[in-house]
């Protein structure tokens, strides 16, 4: 979205850094293709951004299936990562995405750091992709994925070199399964990260008790769906009162309701996911929504929103 | 993204219902082999829809009805059963590719095991309107028992094409659907021939291998867990090899869920 | 349970370390008071143990209310471990308990490492109570708690002291909110540990939007119930395949299938929570229901049954 | 654990239903100012029960009918009145310590506010139905508008009890609840006298002020969120004095929900 557009947005408009949106509700990574399949749907001109699925070098197959599977209020996954690799995202994704008035923000997965450098530098270089969401939290791919997630040393060195490389905003998005999230929020921050997103997926597990096997072929899978909530809203809340830059906070978001209570702790946009599966046009009643309570509370702007819990 | 309004949900066997859901006229046209996202209105029960095939459609001059027929085998089910009329369901929909019709393949067998039946017998419904003399048709059906045979009122109409086994010899002949497969393939021909056939997996894998050795071409509808439907969510993966032999990886509710039996990649099958 | 009684027991008996139990199906600490609160429901004499509230050196009033929020397939609670206290446990409450042929386990908590020491020695000289389960985990008092839980060198500190000062049985109940938990069990294993019991409520939190404030008084709460069984069975897995201890599954588990799940992936008993609020005839189904699933499947011992999942 | 079979559950007001509920003979018989804990049998929805306190009682030879009046607030009892005739609902119950009557207070002044009508018109019924002249009865409703005064209809049988008070003045006199108290206290002996009262935590503050300087003992029926019901989990905790004058941790359902007055720190209540 070109500056004079965001102007005329309404109480919605948000910065990210240099990112500026017209509303805080993005498209989690993985759970809206790459932006056609849901189309028919959504008006993908009306969204905040669109993050498309995990990106890394080489196109991936994934993990064999089964791959989902249902849980109390939520969901396994284990798709492994797959994707179309990052060339052919650029060459049979992106032009499509491009014609839209809508933030582009691909999301990186690497097995190395250099696998991280790599992609980001061909994704700066192709043009229209507008952040970078640096993935380094994925619990289903067996190397790097979790260490990187949960080791601060590895995220500040991932997200230094990845800054470096790129003159787009970069988002680091974190993983819950650590101990302590702010700790990696402020390793991000401190190695010059736009924004921090959080949080991934939970990383669980299901077994099928009548054959004794997981339900999932690779044994355990990302927890996602609105039974996360509780615990992605207390970790967005803590890392919002400990970082200065600003927090995406996804998990569970399943309605207005929901993304406000996100908004309310420190989150400065939202990312909806599992419940785009539910309902195709979840973000559109979340955007409505966000904005009715807004002009019903005489809230009329995002800054005076964002963070407003009292404690 | 619709909300229909349940116009019947009866109960046809000992786990089966017979669902009628009226849907604003602007829903698409489904073919064979297509399917819904379904789930009840309003809230609790599971979080995800549930994918169910077309069983039979009929379009009218304000409204579509949409007939399912399915099984009940879990909480999503169990809870579809439990609707009555007027009681609202959210549908996506139709979703996937269905079967495709080749006009040059004039002998046509389908087959279908268990809850199979649904799409089988739409497309034995579309295929009959298409009939006039010139197709040949044959439809095998197989359930474990006969009470397990439902659905075939409007197959019944058509008269000496319908073959059924159950394992317990209960209904038609003992045994396994695919038991009858031979007596209609024998001295066919492969170039003139198609089957369709939807199933249990163990029932598609034992067609492999009998189709293997006669060249006859198969399109078979499988079934994976889904989550989005429409290729988002890239949960419902199956193996196939693509146009040069290599294995890539589709997604059952967007390229499928029929897909030629030669392309799946049954290796990777639990 | 003496053990004679022990051995007429079917088969569900099941042995945790010296403590001897007739079924695998414990009441979770905290969730069925000091077993009066059920009796009317329950027959007591049924169930494999009864865990009580955790007890302090001193009574505790806990946290101001609102205490408890619901959320999708959980709950939120903020109790701040409010109990009689040890004294008054053992004069008030234990002669009750002692009646039934049940084991009596007692949850220990303290804000130091003398403060569970003491407890531990009054609760072993007291008699009557057949294990100590020492809580290293409670996520909502702000001092003490959450530091021993995620530090595996105070878990190993507490367990070795507490180890040092009673002859009962001891069992160590984990934290969740960790980057890896089987790095605390094996931490309480070499410290010597009867058993590892897991996990302890998920640190989560819950916003009214229309008033800005937390649902709970205390601002952050212990997600328990059904949306956390898939992360609590992942991580009882990742604990019985890295420990030689037994390994005692609780989280989200509300009928004889998730009690299975937990079993099978290598639980030797599990316990039951958040599930006796919504019905407290619960435990009596789980018991039923896992021997009826052991006679269908031919399974006459739970030593087959326990961690007989095929990866 | 019961389980109930839904008798009727009728809308009466814009968000406000009426339920009966057919139990077995096995149900204690409540007290006025008991509550149980009810949920839709089955599953889906949320996942702890909501506590609703008894509002009409009746015992016949086989079975006892249950009635409860509630207003839809959030997801539970928007479940609840989504029930028809015939649907099933899990009950546990009786539970908590009603209100205590006192023969030797025979001034009775009851004070409603909102659903605090649900305890009140039970404990009406039941002081009535032990009147027999040598007691005196004053019932007090508050409610926003005269649409939300509910389930009246057994108490205005009571001729000349009945006072009325609405926000709005569209029933009764224009105010609270509270501001009809002083009529009824004025110049009462507080040695004879009783309030049993129930309603918004705001009222009963009110109602603490009030009565502080009049010496007239006062029973309050108090809500809190509850996950068991029975005392266990700790999650209704209130905060009182005890006989010493100690501030001690209640349980609002198994103490609770009735206390008297002075006993609660209503410092502690948000
Ligand atoms: C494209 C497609 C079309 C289908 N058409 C029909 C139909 O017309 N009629 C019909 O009765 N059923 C059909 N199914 C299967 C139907 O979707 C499942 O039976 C249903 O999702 C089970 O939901 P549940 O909550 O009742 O059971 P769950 O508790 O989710 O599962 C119960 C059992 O069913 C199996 N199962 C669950 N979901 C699926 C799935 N998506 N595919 C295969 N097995 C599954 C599980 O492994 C388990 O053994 C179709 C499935 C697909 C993918
Ligand atoms: C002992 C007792 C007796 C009660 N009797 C009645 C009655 O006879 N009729 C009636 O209509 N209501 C009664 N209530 C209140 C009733 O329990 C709540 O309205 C109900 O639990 C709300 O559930 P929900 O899922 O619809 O709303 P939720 O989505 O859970 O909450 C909606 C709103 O209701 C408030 N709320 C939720 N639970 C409670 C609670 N336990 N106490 C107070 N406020 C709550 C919340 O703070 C929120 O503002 C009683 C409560 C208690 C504790
Ligand atoms: C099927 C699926 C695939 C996902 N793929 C990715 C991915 O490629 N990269 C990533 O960073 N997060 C991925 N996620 C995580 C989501 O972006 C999101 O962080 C998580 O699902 C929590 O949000 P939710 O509860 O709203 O779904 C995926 C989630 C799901 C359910
Ligand atoms: C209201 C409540 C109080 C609890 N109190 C304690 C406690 O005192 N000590 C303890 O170790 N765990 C306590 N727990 C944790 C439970 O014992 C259990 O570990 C957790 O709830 C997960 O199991 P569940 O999902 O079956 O409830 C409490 C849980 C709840 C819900
Ligand atoms: S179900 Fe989501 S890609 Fe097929
Ligand atoms: S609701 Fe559990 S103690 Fe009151």
């Amino acid at each position: 979205m070109n500056q004079k557009d965001y102007n005329k947005q309404g109480i919605l408009a948000v910065e990210i850094g240099a990112l500026k949106l017209k509303n805080p509700v993005m498209t989690a990574s993985g759970t809206f293709g790459y932006g056609d399949e849901y189309a028919p749907y959504v008006d993908l001109n009306r969204l905040g951004a669109i993050i498309v699925k995990g990106l890394s070098l080489k196109p991936r197959h994934g993990n064999p299936s089964p791959r989902i599977m249902e849980t109390p209020a939520g969901m396994l996954n284990a798709i492994g990562l797959q994707n179309v690799g990052v060339k052919s995202f650029i060459k049979n994704k992106l032009p499509y995405l491009r014609q839209f008035d809508t933030a582009i923000i691909a999301n990186v997965y690497g097995e190395t750091i250099e696998e991280y450098l790599r992609v980001s530098e061909i994704l700066t270089a192709a043009g229209g992709v507008h952040a970078l969401e640096i993935n380094v939290s994925c619990p289903n791919v067996k190397k790097g994925g979790v260490a990187f997630g949960t080791d601060p040393d590895m995220v500040a060195e991932v997200t230094m070199r990845v800054k470096g490389a790129t003159d787009l905003p970069v988002i680091v998005k974190l993983s819950p399964n650590v101990t302590d999230i702010a700790v990696m929020a402020k390793a991000a921050e401190a190695a010059g990260a736009d924004a921090v997103s959080l949080i991934n997926t939970i990383t669980g597990m299901s077994v099928d008790v009548e054959k004794k096997i997981p339900h999932l072929k690779n044994v355990t899978g990302g927890l996602s769906g609105p039974a996360i909530k509780p615990i992605a809203l207390r970790m967005v809340w803590q890392v919002a009162t400990q970082v200065n830059i600003p927090v995406i906070g996804v998990g569970g978001i399943m309605s207005a309701p929901d993304a406000l209570e996100f908004l309310i702790v420190g989150a400065r946009a939202i990312q909806v996911g599992t419940a785009n599966f539910i309902d195709p046009r979840a973000t559109m009643n979340i955007i409505e929504g966000i904005e009715a309570y807004m002009k019903r509370h005489h809230v009329f702007a995002m800054d005076d929103l964002v963070g407003s819990v009292r404690i | 993204m619709w909300t229909g309004t349940i116009n019947f949900n009866n109960r046809i066997g000992p786990q089966h219902l017979h669902m009628a859901v009226r849907l604003s006229a602007e829903f698409k046209d489904p073919v064979p082999g297509q399917f819904v996202m379904i789930r009840p209105n309003g809230g609790g029960g599971p979080l995800l829809s549930r994918p169910l095939s077309v069983y039979q459609y009929v379009r009218n001059h304000d409204h579509v009805i949409l007939e399912l027929l399915y099984r009940v085998v879990g909480q999503g089910t169990e809870l579809l059963s439990q609707l009555t009329k007027a009681a609202e369901v959210n549908i996506l929909g139709p979703l996937g590719r269905g079967f495709r019709i080749d006009k040059t393949r004039s002998h046509r067998i389908l087959l279908a095991g268990g809850m199979g039946v649904a799409p089988i017998t739409f497309l034995a419904d579309y295929l009959k309107g298409r009939v006039a003399g010139k197709y040949e048709l044959k439809i095998c059906l197989g359930a474990k028992s006969c009470t397990e045979i439902v659905g075939i009122e409007r197959i019944r109409g058509m008269q000496g094409l319908l073959n059924i086994a159950t394992d317990d010899g209960s209904m038609g002949s003992c045994g396994l659907v695919t038991d009858l497969l031979p007596s209609f393939t024998q001295g066919c021909d492969p170039g003139k021939t198609m089957i369709f056939a939807c199933g249990p997996m163990a029932m598609l894998k034992t067609l492999v291998e009998q189709l293997a050795p006669t060249g006859i071409p198969c399109q078979v509808s499988i079934e994976e867990r889904m989550a989005c439907g429409v290729g988002a969510c890239l949960g419902c993966a199956v193996t196939v090899h693509d146009r040069r032999g290599k294995r890539v990886q589709k997604s059952v509710c967007k390229d499928g869920p029929v897909f030629n039996i030669e392309d799946i990649c049954w290796d990777q099958i639990r």
